[in-house]
């Protein structure tokens, strides 16, 4: 028997194996599909203080080996969220992380603080990476902005607290560092890369906002070198995120420094994808004489 | 509704059956038993790994007795393609039932099928389960050149049937919806009828404006861009005629759909 | 007949078919497969002043829909570099961009120096993208280091320049506006994407250096973004670089606001890449009844 | 050397001939008239956008009277996996002939070939030009397993040959730098002799030590891995014996080599 277990800080993950924010929905879309239990984490779509209805289609365009996307958000807002969603997530036998952000600086706080209230949550994480905020200033990629939003949270909470990065940045580490200062328990990388299509017969962009997301498998050799990067400079744990669909892409994750790792666009073309990668982890293990996965973690020589 | 499933069934057959246009057959009892009309399945290309989402089509036809299914598709882009060159034995990835399916009021005395081009697809499955209900059913297909129609002998056979194609060669000369104008003007009573319609953007549109005009209550199969299609991306939206503003303003064309109510939805594009 | 012409600046290119540094040699390496002449700009590969062996192997890795490098700038230096391959540079008749880096702040300026008393030399591109200088502060990502020197290069030429800018920074348009005000009369855009691979097999990097420049078609969408920013927010022209092996590739990139654009890793598995380009482009012209290729550009609604 | 190409000729055939080894034949007389042994050419892979990179295969032999060439393969990857698929009629896109190919000293009396499992591949026509140089040779080939021997009787009839299996399922049983080393010290005398070899990166290492040993001069192909093939990219390094620190430390594997004096390279990995 491999032992799966890995320690994101405080929370314990029977496995490895999370899925990225808004690319499993609530966990209930997967019911029929997967055996939510297996999952090691699972994070739910990123939820605001308001109901959003999210950006006019085109949304998503399919790319060689990823896709763009410029969803916007879309949520049916706190309230709605804890009456309509949290039910289901609350049956779970694993660990729900809801996602939350703000489309201010005190969004974050008002989310956490109203979700302490609520049964079920093992931990938060806090999606840096939305439109902007503070006239211009985006709270992605100004390291005193994520300082200051993140020990806002820490006050208000003991649950664990994960910040999720944006990949857009000069320095991943800088801001990393900034949210391991204001109190994360963990880091998560990377949220999609800006990315943008053009139709050449229309002559225009092929997303409605222009500029999107990129994300999938094309997106991992980026995820890769971010991951890398944030294990190397900081001391709390990374959460990998990008192009993950087979437990190979997961090893290379786990050898560059991810204590975990998340699912993202692979779930919607391969809705079981997190399971294959559990089965896929667990079999080179074996194969490798690993008893516990963690023993992977950073194994750069 | 049915729990959707993944499974991998083995293609019996792919038959071209118009221009362009194939029929893939295989057995999934499951699917056969439960797949309702104006549902869909998502399947994954295979052999083609840089062809990254699966992709939607409408459930064309179900054998519940011997457990064969059947989709009808046109060979546009690089999946179709791919598809198309399937032969028997090859395994393919699929996904399903998905979406909400057409639905019948009680009351329904009769139904009009307005089909354009490939939007023929659900209708196969439609006319089984309004015959089932004991619907009486008329059928307008259009087409832009008569190599394209599919399945005419059987239509023609279980609706009252009206084809026409763009140029003329076979049927009515014109668009499909210049004959639903016709027969709905000759109708006295629009009470208990219903259209059912899937097609191009510009015929739904053109049935949204009749729809409103008669007035008559009308379904539409919608097809959008899917990543997933079963309300995992959220990236299928589209707009609602009545939004609430700031809060819920689309729905999803895989979920909420891909049938709706024609004057529900504000269609684009 | 489409006129193909389009002027960076001063300089006059009789197509915007050029090649990109790196990936093209010297030109002479293709001249038994494509006529060099029918190209509208060859930029040559980085020269620094002195000689440089490159980096140690492994240094590329293939990947799906594109690779990563870390080559390490290899060159047999400046005056080596006039000896040897200028001479082969200065037959063809179309623009010879040469590339030019420094491994300190003043090694631009010594190269160009040099350079001016070189004849045909149709412009300079100025490698902002490579190893470190100023202890750790990196002219590819410092707007203000960038700026400096282009202007000390501006002072020693009356060549048309161009500033060769790397994607993997918080803003491109900070660092473009910055050498715009440094007197660079063109901008181009991306050099490769920090990348990496990992060996799960032997568990260590697949490069030798860790992490490398990821490059090919799985970056287009991150350079149209980039290359969208920058046309959006400067005045001077922009050259598009990234993932381009198609004349639709090319194509969405004149839309999105590229004036020219450079074939890069293309050139390597399609040795003809920038011929096939420059014939699809006029292809597209002709059935769009385009008279002049540079209607195209930032043809967006 | 001869002007590099591209080709789009037809696969006149793909034939297995041993173990996961395929011969893959097609028509392009330019090519069989000009490439050298030891020089090699990079094909596209045809159907699979998804690989990005050209692969490099040893020119195995040419027929310059009917134009055709043959390149021997090992289906190990992606790209030789799809290689092996390919059947009568279908285009492949090469270009070549690349790198330097073997060279022969005027005052040559014997040749040694060294060949380690695929390493084989480049030897048949260097058996071509040697034998036309009226060169003897003696061969020593070695596999693990008798089963991925390739053209065994067309080296027996040509050379001096004498065979190695690690399973000893065939000839002597171990490494064949055991036979190298057995033959050279039955010699009187070295000179006039070179030893030519192509196989896998531990026998390379030994035969380089073996040669510096005797010593006897010895021509090694190499094999790195490759974006371009013809000098481009620069990825192709291979550490140079003695460098130039900081100047010039690498050889191009692609156009200084792949065939080098093996005293000129390290060998590494
Ligand atoms: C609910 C639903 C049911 C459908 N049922 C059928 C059916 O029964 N038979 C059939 O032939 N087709 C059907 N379609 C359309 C079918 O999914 C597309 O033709 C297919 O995805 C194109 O894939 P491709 O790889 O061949 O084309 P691509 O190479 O991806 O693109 C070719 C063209 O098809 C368009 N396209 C791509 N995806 C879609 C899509 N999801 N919907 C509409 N257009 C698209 C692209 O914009 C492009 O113009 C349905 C679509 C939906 C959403
Ligand atoms: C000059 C030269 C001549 C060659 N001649 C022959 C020949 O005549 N017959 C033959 O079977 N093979 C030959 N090779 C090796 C052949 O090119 C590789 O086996 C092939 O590229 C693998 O492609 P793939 O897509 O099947 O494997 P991939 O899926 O790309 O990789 C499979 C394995 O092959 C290794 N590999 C990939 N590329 C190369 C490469 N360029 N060289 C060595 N290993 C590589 C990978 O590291 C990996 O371990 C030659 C290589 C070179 C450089
Ligand atoms: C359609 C889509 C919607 C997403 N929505 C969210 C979101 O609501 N919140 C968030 O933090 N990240 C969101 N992401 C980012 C993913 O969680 C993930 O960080 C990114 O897609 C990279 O991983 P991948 O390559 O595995 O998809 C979204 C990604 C996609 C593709
Ligand atoms: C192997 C390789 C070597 C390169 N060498 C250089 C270089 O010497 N100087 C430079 O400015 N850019 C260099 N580049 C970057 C390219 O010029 C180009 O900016 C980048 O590859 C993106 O374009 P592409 O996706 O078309 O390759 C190199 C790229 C590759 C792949
Ligand atoms: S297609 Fe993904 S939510 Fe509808
Ligand atoms: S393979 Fe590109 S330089 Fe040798």
């Amino acid at each position: 028997m491999v032992d799966l277990c890995v320690q994101i800080g405080p929370l314990r993950l029977k496995n490895p194996v999370m899925t990225a924010s808004g690319t499993f929905g609530y966990a209930e879309e997967f019911k029929d599909i997967v055996d939510l239990n297996e999952i090691g984490g699972i994070v739910t779509k990123t939820v605001t203080p308001n109901p959003r209805p999210g950006n006019p289609p085109r949304r998503i365009v399919e790319l060689p080996g990823g896709m763009l996307n410029s969803i916007g958000l879309p949520n049916v807002g706190l309230e709605n969220f804890i009456r309509e969603k949290m039910p289901f997530l609350q049956t779970l036998r694993t660990e729900v992380v809801i996602n939350v952000a703000g489309t201010t600086e005190d969004g974050f706080a008002e989310c956490v603080s109203r979700l302490e209230d609520v049964d079920g949550i093992s931990a938060y994480e806090l999606n840096f990476s939305c439109p902007n905020v503070n006239h211009g200033t985006s709270y992605s990629t100004d390291p005193n902005i994520a300082e200051r939003i993140t020990a806002a949270v820490r006050r208000l909470t003991r649950r664990p607290l994960i910040a999720k990065l944006t990949p857009n940045v000069t320095s991943i580490s800088e801001i990393g560092l900034a949210v391991q200062n204001g109190g994360a328990d963990a880091v998560s990388a990377i949220n999609t890369v800006v990315g943008m299509a053009v139709d050449i017969a229309a002559r225009k962009p092929k997303l409605a906002t222009i500029t999107g997301g990129y994300s999938g498998p094309a997106v991992k050799p980026i995820a890769l070198a971010k991951v890398y990067e944030l294990a190397r400079n900081l001391s709390i744990p990374v959460i990998a995120i990008g192009g993950i669909a087979t437990a190979e892409d997961a090893l290379e994750f786990m050898i560059a420094g991810a204590t975990a790792f998340q699912v993202g666009t692979a779930n919607f073309y391969q809705p079981d994808a997190t399971i294959k990668i559990k089965k896929g982890l667990e079999s080179y293990c074996k194969e490798h004489n690993i008893s516990r996965v963690i023993e992977l973690v950073g194994a750069l020589p | 509704m049915s729990e959707k499933k993944l499974f991998q069934p083995r293609v019996a057959e792919v038959r071209k059956v118009a221009h362009d246009i194939y029929l893939l057959q295989f057995h999934q009892p499951f699917l056969s038993r439960n797949a309702r009309a104006g549902q869909f399945i998502e399947i994954k290309t295979p052999f083609r790994p840089d062809i990254l989402w699966r992709r939607p089509f409408s459930i064309h036809n179900v054998n519940p007795d011997d457990g064969d299914v059947e989709i009808l598709f046109h060979a546009v882009g690089r999946g179709t393609k791919a598809l198309a060159h399937l032969g028997p034995g090859d395994t393919i990835d699929i996904l399903g039932p998905l979406g909400n399916g057409f639905h019948y009021d009680d009351e329904l005395r009769e139904a009009v099928l307005v089909a354009g081009g490939l939007g023929v697809a659900p209708f196969r499955l439609l006319q089984r389960e309004l015959a089932r209900r004991g619907v009486p059913m008329t059928m307008f297909y259009g087409v832009s050149d008569e190599d394209q129609f599919c399945g005419v002998d059987f239509f023609d056979a279980h609706v009252n049937l009206k084809l026409s194609t763009v140029d003329g060669s076979r049927g009515y000369k014109g668009v499909v919806t210049d004959l639903l104008v016709e027969y709905l003007d000759a109708c006295d009573d629009l009470a208990h009828k219903a259209v059912y319609v899937c097609g191009p953007t510009p015929m739904l549109r053109r049935v949204q404006e009749i729809a409103r005009q008669y007035p008559v209550p009308a379904q539409v199969s919608l097809e959008t861009i899917m990543a997933c299609g079963f309300g995992a991306c959220v990236g299928c939206a589209v707009p609602m005629t009545h939004p609430q503003p700031g809060v819920k303003e689309y729905y999803l064309t895989c979920k909420d759909g891909p049938v709706f109510n024609i004057e529900e939805i504000v269609i684009n594009g």
